[in-house]
């Protein structure tokens, strides 16, 4: 739905959520900082901390920017530049693995 | 709809609003043109000058070798690093000052919001923006040529660490590189806007002129594949400015001195990674537009539909998406493994076939037309062939195996110049024959215009048909002197006729330059819809007023509705319902 | 300005959805640099952690911040949508206030790095307070160490005849070992812990100082609306509450880039 | 004894084992090219010529069924399918894939600066001597560590002379000390982009009976004198003396036309009055290893000579620098 024809009451619901969606990334941001100071193996660290970043991330796009609530193109452009950039985060792997001999 | 577009009163405003900082597309769109035109003019000029010293090395350039200054050239003899420059900037003008903007900024901004029937822009003002922000960096980028030390001379790639270690000029022309780069973001979000958004009633996405998924598709590839060229242009940056080693590696030693100062530990691989996968969808900004108004002029002068109008419209997406994924095949020499270069010669193979099915669509469309030979479309004609030569040059190049013998050679440099010299820039000029009535009110004269295409066609072979055979036996590019390698020597004769070719062809623009201006004046005045066709941009006032439109039109039919059995004239536009 | 039927969006939005599109490869395009040079980096020349170099608990302290800075624009929008202009405004000033203390705090921590010194040396050698020999000695100047020239064609510091410095604690904590004069014959390198330093910090500083631009143009929008905002809304509030839904959608990627920059940077 | 021997044709010679393979792809898909632009162009041309559109006949409006274009691109498809996966692959494969074996290889080490190319061997020892980018000087262009290390003694550094022994195979350890470069010798068919701080190895076999200087002499041709240009032999020497009627000797075999544009046009000028009717010549250093990639302002000069040897003359050469060496200590 878009927020045009938003009555007072729905955007007090609104209100609510941002508030709860607040707590969680304190939450979370908490979880992140007290992992680190638990000295976890690197791998086990890197995915701990990815995972708790990529939560956060879904909570901000999801409520603060409104997608839980929209629809249609906006998605079938943001799966283009997932796909980009993954292709992207390959780059990394291009230019290391398999140069022959190196 | 634009909260712009019918707001402002417009004839009353003043010379400056009106023509310079304007905000309506069509005079943004006139002014992309010939900024684009002029530059692309001084890219060719430069480009005369290289081919003197290729074709006489070490002999005073006659007339402006005198004029040349230190870094460039020495008592009238071009210099080496002279050279490297102008080839630099050739490059780069040729690419990021010309055709881009002319293709997209120029004919993007005049033609796309006509052909939807839009008012203007989504977003008037932005566009305003991007115009100047280009006009900046261009003219900031052309200045790096101007530095007392040199300007930046590492071919249009920027390689480090070469353009790392190179003079001062380079970091100018990473900084206009940044304007232009900032300038096709602001574009591209306002042509996806506009296309997506601001189309006419009843004109579904399978109703656009071919032009308009051209435009839409290079639009996402400007908005896509620009940041991370932006990125790496700020990592050379730092690299130049602030001292840091994104792209140097431990232990440089330059001349016998040993570059302790930097920290080394950066990897020169990761710029022509970062670089290449803007540069390869680049290659499609080039060159989709060109067969966007290829697709226009071919439908309107057959009279008759475009055939296979949907597998076209599929090809050039699919075209569009695909060019992310190829760009390492530029990299095949920087020691590729094998299954690396089998992913990308794969994906390289993949992406030759929409461009084949193209190519087909375009060619069946002649058959059974009715072909009326005017201008723009002998333009159009002479563009199948040679796109058709630069696309298949292209293959022994994806192919890692024979790229081995052929890579940084001439063969290359025949190959994408077939793309975009007799490709997209005779698209450009069979786009500007075609639009000029609309912009204008007035025709350009078919006798030069005649005059203009013949000699062009011609010589344009001349200077790039020789690049093949000078590449098969192992002629290398950017080379000050030829004649300093075996190869180079050997086939010397070839070099001259690509020479004599570039200078005859610069002739040859004469009549189209007179041509240009004396028809803005006194060329044959016409009516809105001089070549009888169907898109909404001829339903418009030629030249349109601000606001394009007297009525907002609807649209009842698809975009190449032309001889439809038992109808009286042989075109119905799209705006016209079908008396049926 | 109804939103377009196949977008569900009204044109500006639409549009600031493809700006941030743009954005993500351009961030992305700079995460994918710092993985490659992580990754290919020679032994020993990439910290286990950036914690051990950076400052995590400022660092903490602006993610706080800069979730906090999104919620109150979020809110800011949510105000207008219930024709509460004041509260608005407020909530915008707030939003303009926590990116402020943001970047404030941004500068405390890069002054740090750039009074903090790093010689390289160019063999091994023993210094009081290290176990075994060391090839760097990281540090502060003492008062009475030369003044550091910079060389005027690479801009990097010069090695002076000799510098006095005030070693850091070996890794691992203990006390500050005591100040050692080190000999410019011994120092292949000297550098602040600044970009030139590494090309940890050269990732570090090019990274956060991208996004610091970020927060600087948000600034500049939302000050504007700060500024023009109640004159604009009384006139036409939909429309107003429309940008502030744009600026919102701009400022929440900026927050969002930097909930990924905080853990990578400072904490991997 | 090789076929054809000249710079300036289809391709250059060619004395790889390896290259045979990679000039057949390059003519199949060049031959794939025109089957496929030569009926197209036919086509074109014909509707060019038959729809040219005539007074009182329109274009037809409903679209030609043409399978034709279906297959059309089926085939490409197939023929490209056939060039990467049938052609290719099993090339680049064989170019990049298992490196010869230690015991049968000859191991050398190039070492790329703006603008010449340093050619390393590891002489009587077999083993390379570090270096050090601190020590590089312009008489030690790779900053060998002669006094540090005992295996630097007997290694030998070349300036833009690369020697090499033919009929067993060339492991090449490329690398660069500024810029990148690009290793190529065009009658090689190898070319490899050489990067600083990275060492990439390439390795490739020589043909048995392409030496040098037998190659020299193959490549022998005559040019009518009113044909020559110093341009075009600027790099050639003279094959035999060039005795004029009088039995004068205008220029003694191994002469060269001279530096300049000016001094050779002015020579050949003269031989033209001294009646001389066409130039017997050969390239002075047939086998070139360039520099691919754009590398600074002199980057056309960066050439290296490739000299190749057969097993005893290679020795032989290699015992020579070593006296050379020796020499240098008294």
């Amino acid at each position: 739905m878009s927020h045009h024809e938003m009555s007072v009451e729905d955007v007090r619901k609104h209100v609510r959520v941002y508030l709860l969606v607040l707590a969680a990334l304190m939450v979370l941001t908490a979880v992140t900082v007290g992992v680190f100071y638990l000295h976890l193996p690197i791998a086990a660290a890197v995915l701990v901390a990815l995972a708790v970043a990529s939560v956060k991330g879904t909570l901000v796009a999801c409520y603060f920017m409104h997608l839980i609530s929209e629809r249609g193109l906006v998605f079938w452009i943001l799966g283009l530049i997932a796909i980009f950039f993954a292709a992207l985060m390959f780059l990394p792997v291009l230019t290391d693995m398999d140069s022959a001999g190196v | 709809m634009s909260d712009h577009a019918h707001s402002h009163g417009d004839h009353d405003l003043p010379f400056w609003k009106k023509y310079v900082f304007s905000v309506d597309h069509k005079v943004i769109g006139v002014q992309y043109a010939l900024t684009a035109l002029v530059f692309l003019f001084f890219g060719f000029s430069l480009m005369m000058i290289m081919r003197w010293q290729l074709a006489y090395p070490g002999r005073p350039i006659p007339l402006i070798g005198a004029m040349l200054s230190g870094t460039l050239a020495a008592d009238g003899v071009l210099v080496g690093d002279g050279y490297n420059i102008l080839g630099a900037m050739h490059g780069t003008i040729m690419v990021f000052l010309g055709i881009v903007p002319l293709a997209v900024g120029g004919f993007g901004n005049f033609v796309l919001p006509l052909q939807i029937g839009a008012p203007d822009m989504a977003f008037p003002r932005l566009n305003m923006a991007s115009y100047w922000v280009f006009f900046v960096g261009g003219v900031i980028m052309i200045g790096s040529m101007f530095t007392k030390t040199s300007g930046a001379g590492s071919g249009w790639t920027m390689y480090p660490p070469l353009a790392v270690t190179a003079a001062y000029g380079e970091t100018i022309w990473l900084v206009g590189m940044v304007f232009l780069i900032t300038s096709s973001l602001l574009g591209s979000v306002n042509f996806i806007v506009t296309t997506i958004q601001l189309r006419a009633r009843g004109l579904s996405f399978f109703r656009l002129p071919f032009f308009v998924w051209a435009q839409l598709v290079t639009a996402f590839l400007l908005l896509l594949a620009f940041p991370p060229l932006e990125a790496a242009a700020a990592l050379q940056l730092m690299d130049r400015v602030v001292g840091t080693s994104f792209f140097m590696p431990e232990g440089l030693v330059l001349s016998t001195v040993h570059l302790s100062h930097l920290s080394g530990g950066g990897n020169p691989v990761l710029w022509q990674h970062l670089f290449w996968f803007l540069a390869h969808p680049e290659v499609y900004v080039l060159i989709l537009p060109g067969m966007g108004i290829i697709a226009e002029v071919i439908a309107n002068n057959t009279r008759k539909p475009l055939w296979g109008y949907k597998s076209l419209v599929y090809s050039v997406i699919f075209l569009g998406f695909m060019s992310f994924i190829v760009w390492a095949h530029h990299m095949f020499m920087t020691g590729m493994g094998t299954t690396l270069s089998t992913f990308f010669q794969a994906t390289t193979m993949i992406i030759s076939v929409p461009s084949v099915i193209i190519l087909t669509c375009l060619i069946i469309s002649l058959y059974g037309a009715a072909i009326r030979f005017t201008v723009p479309m002998l333009f159009a004609l002479a563009f199948l062939p040679m796109f058709a030569i630069g696309g298949l040059t292209g293959l022994p190049l994806g192919l890692t195996a024979s790229d081995i013998q052929l890579h940084d050679t001439y063969y290359v440099i025949g190959h994408f110049h077939y793309v975009v010299a007799p490709g997209t820039i005779f698209a450009m000029f069979a786009g500007i024959y075609y639009w000029f009535p609309k912009a204008t009110g007035r025709k350009m004269s078919d006798w030069l215009g005649k005059l203009h295409f013949w000699p062009s066609f011609i010589f344009i072979n001349a200077v790039f048909m020789p690049m093949f055979f000078q590449g098969m036996a192992g002629v290398l590019r950017r080379q000050y002197d030829q004649t300093e390698q075996l190869a180079g020597a050997a086939s010397h004769g070839l070099t001259l006729m690509s020479s004599w070719g570039a200078w005859l062809l610069a002739l040859a623009q004469i009549p189209f330059i007179v041509n240009f201006f004396w028809s803005i004046w006194k060329g044959q005045r016409v009516s809105d819809n001089p070549w009888h066709a169907t898109t909404l941009e001829w339903a418009a006032p030629s030249p349109p007023p601000h606001g394009n439109f007297p009525a907002v039109p609807v649209v009842y039919s698809g975009p190449y509705e032309y001889s439809v059995p038992g109808v009286s004239e042989d075109f119905c536009p799209q705006n016209v319902a079908l008396e049926a | 300005m109804e939103p377009h039927p196949i977008t569900g969006m009204y044109n500006g939005k639409f549009g600031i959805w493809l700006f941030l599109a743009s954005e993500v490869m351009l961030f992305g395009a700079l995460f994918s640099t710092y993985i490659l040079l992580r990754v290919g980096a020679p032994e020993g020349t990439w910290p286990q952690h950036g914690a051990d170099i950076l400052n995590v608990p400022l660092a903490a302290f602006n993610t706080v911040v800069l979730i906090g800075s999104s919620v109150t624009m979020v809110m800011a929008w949510a105000y207008l949508k219930m024709k509460r202009i004041g509260m608005g405004q407020l909530f915008l000033a707030a939003t303009f206030l926590l990116a402020g203390t943001f970047l404030v705090v941004k500068y405390f921590e890069y002054t740090e790095k750039f009074h903090h010194y790093a010689v390289f040396l160019n063999a091994r050698m023993a210094v009081e307070g290290y176990e075994g020999q060391v090839t760097t000695i990281s540090g502060h100047l003492a008062a009475d160490s030369p003044a550091l020239t910079r060389a005027s064609n690479t801009g990097a510091y010069q090695a002076p005849e000799f510098v006095i410095l005030e070693p850091d604690p070996p890794k691992g904590g203990g006390d500050h070992p005591p100040v050692v004069r080190i000999d410019g014959a011994q120092i292949k390198r000297l550098s602040d812990f600044g970009p030139r330093h590494s090309t940890f910090l050269a990732t570090y500083f090019t990274m956060t100082g991208l996004h610091g631009l970020h927060i600087v143009g948000g600034m500049i929008v939302i000050g504007y609306f700060l500024a023009t905002g109640s004159r604009f809304a009384s006139h036409n509030l939909d429309k107003y509450a429309n940008r502030i839904e744009c600026t919102g959608l701009y400022w929440h990627f900026v927050d969002l880039v930097w909930i990924f920059l905080f853990p990578v940077l400072y904490l991997l | 004894m090789p076929p054809d021997l000249h710079y300036g044709r289809w391709s250059p010679p060619d004395f790889s084992l390896h290259g045979h393979n990679i000039d057949q792809l390059i003519d199949v898909v060049h031959v794939f090219m025109l089957a496929l632009f030569i009926p197209w162009g036919l086509f074109f041309l014909y509707c060019l010529l038959k729809y040219r559109q005539k007074p009182g006949q329109s274009a037809q409006y409903n679209p030609v069924k043409a399978k034709i274009s279906k297959y059309a691109e089926i085939g490409v498809a197939v023929v490209e399918v056939f060039l990467l996966v049938g052609l290719s692959m099993p090339v680049w494969a064989q170019y990049k894939n298992d490196p010869p074996a230690e015991d049968e290889r000859y191991t050398v080490r190039v070492i790329a600066q703006q603008f010449q190319w340093n050619a390393h061997y590891a002489g009587a020892d077999g083993v390379f001597g570090k270096t050090d980018a601190s020590l590089i000087t312009e008489l030690n262009p790779i900053g060998l560590m002669e006094e540090q290390d005992p295996h630097a003694a007997d290694d030998i550094v070349t300036i833009n002379d690369i020697h090499l022994p033919v009929g067993r195979p060339i492991y090449m350890r490329l690398t660069s000390l500024d810029v990148i470069h690009s290793f190529f010798i065009p009658t090689m068919r190898v070319k490899q982009d050489v990067i600083p701080g990275m060492e990439v190895p390439i390795w490739f076999e020589i043909d048995a009976w392409a030496l040098s200087d037998d190659i020299r002499g193959n490549m022998t041709a005559a040019t009518p004198i009113e044909k020559a240009s110093w341009y075009k032999l600027r790099h050639h020497i003279f094959a035999e003396d060039v005795v004029t009627g009088d039995g004068e000797v205008m220029a003694a075999a191994g002469d060269h036309l001279g530096e300049s544009y000016k001094a050779g046009t002015e020579r050949i000028a003269e031989l033209r009055e001294a009646g001389v009717k066409e130039l017997v010549m050969q390239p002075r250093h047939p086998l070139q290893v360039v520099c691919a990639q754009l590398c600074g302002n002199s980057h056309f000069k960066m050439a290296a000579q490739l000299i190749t040897h057969d097993e005893a003359g290679f020795a032989a050469w290699q015992a020579a620098q070593k006296q050379a060496v020796e020499f240098e200590d008294f």
